[in-house]
């Protein structure tokens, strides 16, 4: 049995315990936010992360299109799924850094407004894979739509600038010391080694259950007589 | 709850409670997701 | 060509069972209309309204237009009549493009219908450009029916699909709606500022984007179906 | 198969019947092996030869709120066909009908539409998966008749029918199938005495 995945999976949580630790405890308060910046060494990995297992998916969506081969579909099913969980976890904590910078829990800026249809989208894409039994139909929809919603999301992007340039911008101080850098960049790694874990462990259950549920093959044919 | 805006030094005083918020979701949502993986795996929870 | 002939023979096709069933147009209409008036029930004061005007005009033209999505595609699918063009054959961009702008067509029909009774009904003035309106109402229908056939087709075979499309059409839409409404609002309120051009070229992009990809993808939806 | 012959598919439910000959049409693609014509692979160059077969299958490709005439004449165009609608109807006995929806038709009826919206192509090869099912003896006279004609002018056909006496009317060779197996392959005559 494979277990590459699992010394990526090891390493990446216990680069996500230092990374952490350097986070809450070693990388000095941020000039503006303080202490609360402390939340940049969480949030903007997973946003980076959530963006970049899309791009799985999509690269997934793109290869079963060309070449039909359901491994393609199965890492679809595992990018998009991880990429939900991501997306969810993002707003969450963006929400909790929104609190104390910008006094609300909830802002319709661009970015806020693009993850939040980012993540509709692909919860239709989920529920549309579970709405069909067929494996070929599955994938075909399931690319279709991801490739789709992964076009539309420069254009949900610029939209909300738009909209919202008739009203107030909201602008995000980002002033990033040495020591910043490195703690980031751990923080970066854990989350690169962690994604790598969750996709590849997804893409075995895909895998398995698309084994279990394939029609057992024909018996040879028979010598016809006439 | 009131916003900890800038006070005098520019600088957001306090807000421990926001930061260990958000380390601890990290944490309780990776978990969840990983301990989901465990158990929907073709081996059951034996991880080989 | 080809390609060009038999999707105008889809659409004229299209367009000839929306007249032998005047009811499903008629429908769509009256669904739209009930939705204005509901939007205004549900309103504290009538000068929200006035505001709001662009935007409950294109949130009632979504829902109509989900309905009339799944309304294509069941009669298409009752007697296998979608399978039967692809083995006739008709080439499957043609039957994409002929049912998309045949469903075009139908919202563009519904947007002026309910224009006028919205403006009364809400006593919106209209100040603005009606020609730049028409463009954006043009340029919405058209952004509400590309993505709108292609799930239409993938949800009319899947379970569920009542509640499926809608929930796959809307975040795609997002960009649409948020420029024929603002579009919308910013024509009739005068646009002093010419806003309304810059919604209208989002809207033409949008368009460009989902016209081209979602015929691309069409045949393989409708061959593997 | 040779131009202008007939197979008669038979067998019990679920033999695989249908699915052959759906396979046959390019609605389906084959899961194991291909299917040759011409020594080239079907469902590879399914975009041109299916310009050469005509399906007549359960579902009838129709549109309901159409009339049968508007049926016709949509189909007729979207393939360029350029046949008299008029004389097919009446051929099929449609003619008082014509203009009526054919969601008000009866079962029959829409059989006949679906065998007249065969005709209007000029198939190398004709599918008709249970011709005779919901048709009155008149019906399945004309649906003989039919595949007589066309065998006449270089079609091949198969049919699936789980009544092969009426089939073998018309056809020349017969296949028997049970549960995706081919179990028997001859005439369409000898098929018959085999039957009990």
């Amino acid at each position: 049995m494979p277990k590459w995945e699992h010394i990526a999976g090891l390493l990446g949580l216990i680069t996500l315990i230092v990374g952490h630790y350097l986070g809450l405890f070693w990388a000095p308060p941020e000039r503006m936010m303080g202490d609360v910046g402390r939340l940049f060494y969480v949030h903007v990995p997973v946003a980076m992360f959530a963006m970049l297992v899309f791009c799985v998916a999509f690269v997934g969506a793109l290869g079963y299109l060309l070449t039909s081969r359901m491994e393609a579909d199965w890492l679809n099913e595992a990018a998009i799924e991880v990429g939900v969980v991501m997306n969810v976890l993002l707003l969450m904590l963006g929400s909790i850094w929104g609190k104390p910078t910008w006094g609300v829990w909830w802002t319709w800026d661009p970015r806020l407004t693009s993850a939040t249809v980012m993540l509709l989208t692909f919860v239709g894409v989920i529920l549309l894979r579970q709405a069909t039994q067929s494996p070929e139909k599955r994938a075909t929809w399931s690319a279709v739509a991801t490739v789709l919603a992964f076009v539309n999301v420069p254009v949900t992007y610029m939209s909300v600038k738009w909209w919202r340039s008739i009203h107030q911008m909201q602008s995000t101080p980002e002033t990033v010391s040495e020591p910043m850098v490195f703690v980031f960049r751990v923080n970066l790694l854990a989350m690169a080694l962690l994604m790598t874990w969750f996709i590849a462990r997804r893409w075995r259950i895909a895998k398995h259950r698309a084994m279990a549920e394939a029609p057992a093959p024909l018996p040879p044919a028979p010598q016809v007589t006439s | 709850m009131t916003p900890l805006l800038a006070q005098g030094t520019g600088m957001i005083q306090g807000g421990w409670e926001f930061v260990w918020a958000g380390y601890g979701l990290t944490w309780l949502i990776f978990g969840g997701y990983a301990i989901s993986l465990i158990v929907r795996s073709p081996t059951g929870g034996d991880l080989s | 060509m080809n390609v060009i002939r038999q999707t105008f023979e889809v659409l004229r096709k299209e367009l000839l069972v929306e007249w032998r069933s005047p009811a499903r147009v008629s429908g769509l209409f009256f669904f739209a209309l009930a939705m204005l008036l509901m939007v205004a029930f549900a309103s504290p004061t009538e000068g929200i309204l006035r505001t709001q005007a662009g935007g409950t005009l294109w949130i009632s033209l979504l829902l109509a237009s989900t309905r009339s999505m799944d309304q294509s595609w069941s009669t298409e699918m009752e007697h296998g009549a979608a399978e039967g063009m692809l083995l006739w054959p008709v080439e499957p961009v043609a039957i994409y493009y002929g049912k998309a702008l045949a469903n075009t067509a139908i919202l563009l029909a519904v947007t002026v219908a309910i224009f006028p009774l919205m403006v009364g009904l809400y006593d919106v003035p209209v100040r603005g450009d009606l020609s730049m309106l028409a463009a954006i109402a043009v340029m919405g229908c058209a952004a509400l029916a590309a993505p709108g056939t292609l799930y239409g087709l993938i949800t009319a075979q899947a379970r569920g699909a009542s509640v499926l499309l809608p929930l796959l059409m809307f975040p795609l839409v997002v960009p649409a709606l948020l420029a024929a409404s603002r579009g919308t609002m910013v024509v009739i309120e005068g646009d002093p500022m010419l806003q309304g051009s810059s919604w209208l070229s989002l809207l033409v992009a949008f368009n460009a984007i989902h016209w081209s990809l979602s015929g691309l993808f069409f045949g393989r939806v409708l061959e593997d179906g | 198969m040779e131009a202008g012959s007939a197979w008669m598919l038979t067998g019990p439910n679920g033999s695989g019947k249908s699915t052959m000959l759906r396979c046959m049409a390019t609605s389906l693609k084959p899961h194991r092996g291909h299917i040759l014509v011409d020594g080239t692979d079907l469902w590879e160059n399914r975009q041109t030869l299916r310009a050469e077969i005509a399906y007549l299958g359960h579902e009838l490709h129709v549109w309901d709120d159409l009339s049968p005439r508007q049926n016709l004449q949509a189909w007729n165009r979207l393939g360029r066909f350029e046949v008299d609608v008029d004389a097919l109807l009446e051929r099929v006995n449609l003619e008082p009908h014509r203009d009526h929806p054919v969601r008000a038709m009866s079962a029959g009826m829409k059989r006949r539409l679906g065998l007249a919206r065969l005709l209007l192509k000029k198939p190398r090869l004709a599918l008709l998966d249970e011709p005779f099912g919901a048709l009155d003896p008149e019906g399945r006279e004309l649906v003989l008749d039919v595949i007589r004609e066309l065998r006449t002018s270089g079609t091949t056909i198969a049919l699936a029918t789980h009544l092969p006496r009426i089939g073998a009317q018309a056809c020349t060779h017969g296949l028997a199938l049970e549960a995706g197996q081919l179990l028997w392959a001859g005439t369409a005559s000898g098929l018959l005495e085999r039957l009990p």
